[in-house]
């Protein structure tokens, strides 16, 4: 096949390496594609066509953290669902937590999750978001037993479809309310005897 | 804000559906209700306890049935509710969790401070003793809401698949590239050694000598006599002849070929020169 | 999602479940993924249509043994082939130099290459750039030991995009290049004949 040269002959390239690509894409790759740089606007430029193309479809092409790819929406997993031999993992309170705690503290270590769940944190929740990728260390805090730190890897990004940390849900106000405990100003509760 | 006043903290009973879903299991059937009050039967106690993530869990879940204002909590009731379920756990040989001790003892704390009466210097900077209890509450809270709204995220694997097609792909060996540019530069090598060592004088001589050399010999491969005219195309020009012409008289001189005339202006033959064949 | 009701919305789903998919799907999964079973004949209407749909793109959904599933056009993968970071195979000096010899001055025997170089040649050089079909033995050098005289082949010229060897870089230019220049020896004398 000669290299393209009209915008149709670059994007079926390029939908082709997005649908066979193992992992996501990023823009610098994918100007590799061709024997001549197009440049990254170019690129762009052609990836927002192609993701037009693929409105209303089963699949949708989206960018997160290390590039872009193809996947499913989530309206047709009820349907995809059915193929499946295994049903994927529901993870416990206790991992979520943890993992909410890593997200948005990191880099965090065992130690400080404990002082905010205000329970022990077992060592299959931390294996558990280890093994899937999601966590992992990422040095260790120069304190007396040098815990390590833990951080989420851009594979949590991916596979959660976020392109940076910034993306992760917003948390719910809570610095307003505790300037008002700051503020002791009414006065102390007299029933507290 | 809070019109509690009663001692004891109603716990009132469970409405909340989304409470009621994560509430866990007891001897097969769903535990639909949280305990309405403060008696809980000892077989499940266990349960009801392993439906919390610990003990700051529990005392939102206090709270928040009590319809209390977190920011303003009224220590003794809490602390006396609380330490209730403590002494259920311990009462029933239920291995008691430090984590729930520990907070036990944050209670009682600063529910010991707060009966203290105040100086009045000090008033100005000491801060409400529940304060730490308060941040440490809401931190977690704050963690619990982020824990269900990145659980409500898409992910890979449970809400959507990755796509990944199979590549057609002929496996095909990667062969080195060689450019002329290549062949220059390893010749350019050779030459250099070879000045240096003045081993070996390269000689210089018409390439195209050297290609019809090979030329004629890949013709005689087979081992065969062949015509010495049939080696020559009068077609390709005056000079393609001449050249080839040279090729042959360089392999003779090389002793590369032999070439036979059986009488004066018969055919003559080349052949390739097989050892211990007279030469020409 | 709602269970489809369109052809539209049955291929929806299907392409979506086909591109997911790191198997061929055989028809009877494919109608798995519907609560009311469509029946085979309508799943093979449907993917045919399908098939049609892709045509001229950079994938085809192709039908084999165990399934259908989509896959990419072979005239793509010279361009998915430089996403892999590979590096390029390279020839070592010894074996860039025996060809340099071979080319210029051929036909040479492994001794000529020897002595030109100055050090042996292993039979490995040779025999890579036998397998490689830019050389191969014209005849035999009526010398102790009959040594193979070896030249290089059509296919090196044509690999190399040369029409004859007079289009190899000249010597000359090479060695002014090193201030190297000897006089050229006067044609092979003819008195052999």
């Amino acid at each position: 096949m000669q290299e393209p040269s009209t915008p149709e002959e670059y994007t079926r390239i390029l939908e082709a390496a997005l649908l066979s690509a193992s992992e996501p894409r990023p823009v610098s790759a994918l100007r590799q594609l061709f024997a001549e740089d197009p440049g990254s606007d170019m690129i762009r430029r052609l990836l927002d066509g192609l993701r037009e193309q693929w409105q209303g479809r089963g699949v949708e092409l989206v960018q997160s953290a290390s590039g872009w790819r193809f996947q499913t929406r989530p309206e047709v997993q009820v349907f995809l669902d059915r193929l499946k031999d295994e049903k994927p993992p529901k993870y416990s309170r206790a991992v979520l937590e943890t993992l909410a705690i890593i997200a948005y503290r990191q880099p965090v270590t065992r130690g400080d999750i404990e002082d905010i769940r205000g329970v022990a944190v077992s060592t299959n929740v931390i294996k558990t978001l280890e093994s899937r990728g999601w966590i992992d260390a990422v040095g260790y805090r120069d304190t007396p037993g040098r815990p390590a730190l833990l951080a989420t890897t851009r594979r949590f990004l991916d596979e959660l479809g976020l392109r940076s940390l910034t993306e992760l849900p917003p948390l719910t106000e809570i610095e307003r309310m505790m300037d008002l405990v700051e503020l002791p100003e009414t006065d102390p509760t007299p029933d507290a005897a | 804000m809070n019109s509690v006043t009663s001692a004891e903290l109603p716990l009132a009973p469970v409405e909340t559906p989304e409470q009621v879903a994560a509430v866990a299991r007891l001897y097969g059937e769903p535990l639909l209700k949280l305990p309405a009050d403060l008696y809980i039967p000892p077989e499940a106690l266990e349960v009801f306890l392993d439906a919390f993530e610990g003990p700051l869990d529990l005392l939102l879940y206090l709270i928040r049935k009590a319809n209390i204002d977190v920011l303003d909590i009224p220590m003794a009731a809490l602390t006396a509710q609380y330490l209730e379920y403590v002494e259920a756990m311990r009462r029933h040989n239920l291995e008691l969790a430090a984590d729930y001790l520990l907070i036990a003892a944050m209670l009682l704390e600063i529910k010991s401070r707060m009966l203290l009466p105040k100086s009045p210097r000090a008033v100005e900077e000491e801060e409400d003793p529940r304060a730490e209890l308060v941040r440490r509450l809401l931190d977690y809270e704050q963690m619990k809401q982020a824990a269900a709204k990145l659980d409500a995220i898409p992910r890979v694997g449970r809400d959507l698949e990755w796509v990944g097609i199979f590549v057609a792909e002929k496996v095909v060996e990667r062969l080195p590239e060689v450019g002329l540019h290549d062949l220059q530069l390893a010749w350019l090598r050779i030459a250099r050694q070879a000045k240096l060592t003045q081993h070996h004088h390269i000689r210089k001589e018409s390439l195209s000598v050297r290609e019809h050399m090979s030329r004629i010999l890949r013709c005689l491969q087979g081992g065969e006599f062949v015509v010495f005219d049939t080696l020559f195309d009068p077609a390709e020009g005056a000079a393609h002849l001449v050249v080839s012409f040279l090729a042959m008289l360089e392999l003779v001189k090389e002793r590369l070929v032999q070439i036979t005339q059986t009488a004066g202006f018969s055919p003559i033959y080349v052949k390739l020169n097989d050892a211990g064949t007279e030469h020409a």
